[in-house]
């Protein structure tokens, strides 16, 4: 499906950079979705599963903030 | 000889699952050219189907290390080693024959051919027992061209 | 000893663009554990200070290489090692003292600290003149838990 989706979009000229920063905000929605969903926080096989990636894909995605969170959350 | 602007080698054991590692790993290291998606997705392409050849063919019968070692060198060129110290090819002009495998029937032999399809270079050593080198070249398009 | 279960190494070049390939190398690397998005999120922050120190104070006078050795070892344990061979640290328990830093006002002095906090176990060994190696060892939760 995801190939299909690629494929679709014609994504081809598309930069790089643009496409990550983007999949990276659609990732962290799904993300979301799913933590007030389940109650946890979802694994990458599970947002793979959801947004059509695979798991590299999905751990290639930033989420700078929650890092600098829980380090905060931590020292408390 | 083109200056070397960059490089960086991964090393890792043949096991299936670090097929996606390395691909993905590759990404990360050409991220830095900003590639578009479609030269992007070509060079992770090209090193599953070398990463692959590897595991498969040159490791069927003992595990063993691979390496990928990437340069990006001036002008937007970036070469590819894929580096395995399993069997080796027989002949390799054959082995690079369209539809040419010596795999079970799960494989296409189309793996050499989409190599050469999505470089600019593909060039392969090999010495039976020893094992296989593969190198590519590809030429990234300029930025905003 | 726990068994390994997976292994790979990266080297490259002490360059600030190096830090972003070996965070998403390692993200990659370890994607094969199924870890949260969390845990993964404090492996690739530990890897970036480790990265980041070898290339800002390992190698601030000279340029050189840096190695990442990733291990998977049975348990859903994770071992880092980040290795230079820059001009290494005097006395390391002071440079593990939050807020201590040898850096210009850019820098926190915190990394050590990250890396402790974000890991089970730190361990740094180093030689003036001769480089610097750190370790980290990480639990990750068992899935479903
Ligand atoms: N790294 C390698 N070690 C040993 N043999 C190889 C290697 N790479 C390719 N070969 C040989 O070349 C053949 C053609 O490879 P390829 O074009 O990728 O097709 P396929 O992998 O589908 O067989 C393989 O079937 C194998 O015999
Ligand atoms: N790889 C390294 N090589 C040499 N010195 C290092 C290295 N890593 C850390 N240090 C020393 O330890 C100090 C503390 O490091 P850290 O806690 O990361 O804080 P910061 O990087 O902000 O200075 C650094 O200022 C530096 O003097
Ligand atoms: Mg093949
Ligand atoms: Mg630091």
């Amino acid at each position: 499906a995801g190939e299909i989706r690629r494929f679709l979009r014609d994504d081809g000229a598309v930069k790089v950079s643009r496409s990550v920063k983007e999949r990276s905000v659609r990732v962290r929605r799904i993300q979301s979705e799913l933590e007030s969903r389940t109650g946890r926080s979802p694994t990458v096989s599970e947002l793979a599963e959801a947004a059509g990636l695979t798991v590299e894909e999905v751990a290639a995605c930033e989420q700078a903030d929650v890092a600098v969170d829980s380090f905060e959350r931590e020292l408390s | 000889m083109r200056a070397v602007v960059n490089k960086m080698s991964l090393k890792f054991e043949s096991r299936s699952v670090n097929e996606a590692f390395a691909r993905q790993s590759v990404g990360a290291f050409v991220a830095q050219l900003d590639p578009t998606m479609e030269e992007l997705g070509d060079i992770k392409t090209v090193v599953s189907e070398a990463v692959t050849n590897a595991i498969v063919h040159g490791y069927a019968d003992k595990a063993g290390f691979i390496t990928v070692a990437v340069r990006l060198l001036e002008g937007r060129v970036l070469e590819l080693k894929v580096k395995d110290a399993g069997r080796g090819i027989e002949n390799v002009e054959q082995a690079r024959q369209p539809m040419f495998t010596t795999g079970d029937d799960t494989r296409s032999g189309m793996g050499f051919t989409i190599m050469e399809t999505f470089t600019d270079k593909l060039r392969v050593r090999s010495t039976p027992g020893k094992g296989t080198m593969v190198t590519m070249v590809k030429v990234l398009k300029e930025r905003g061209a």
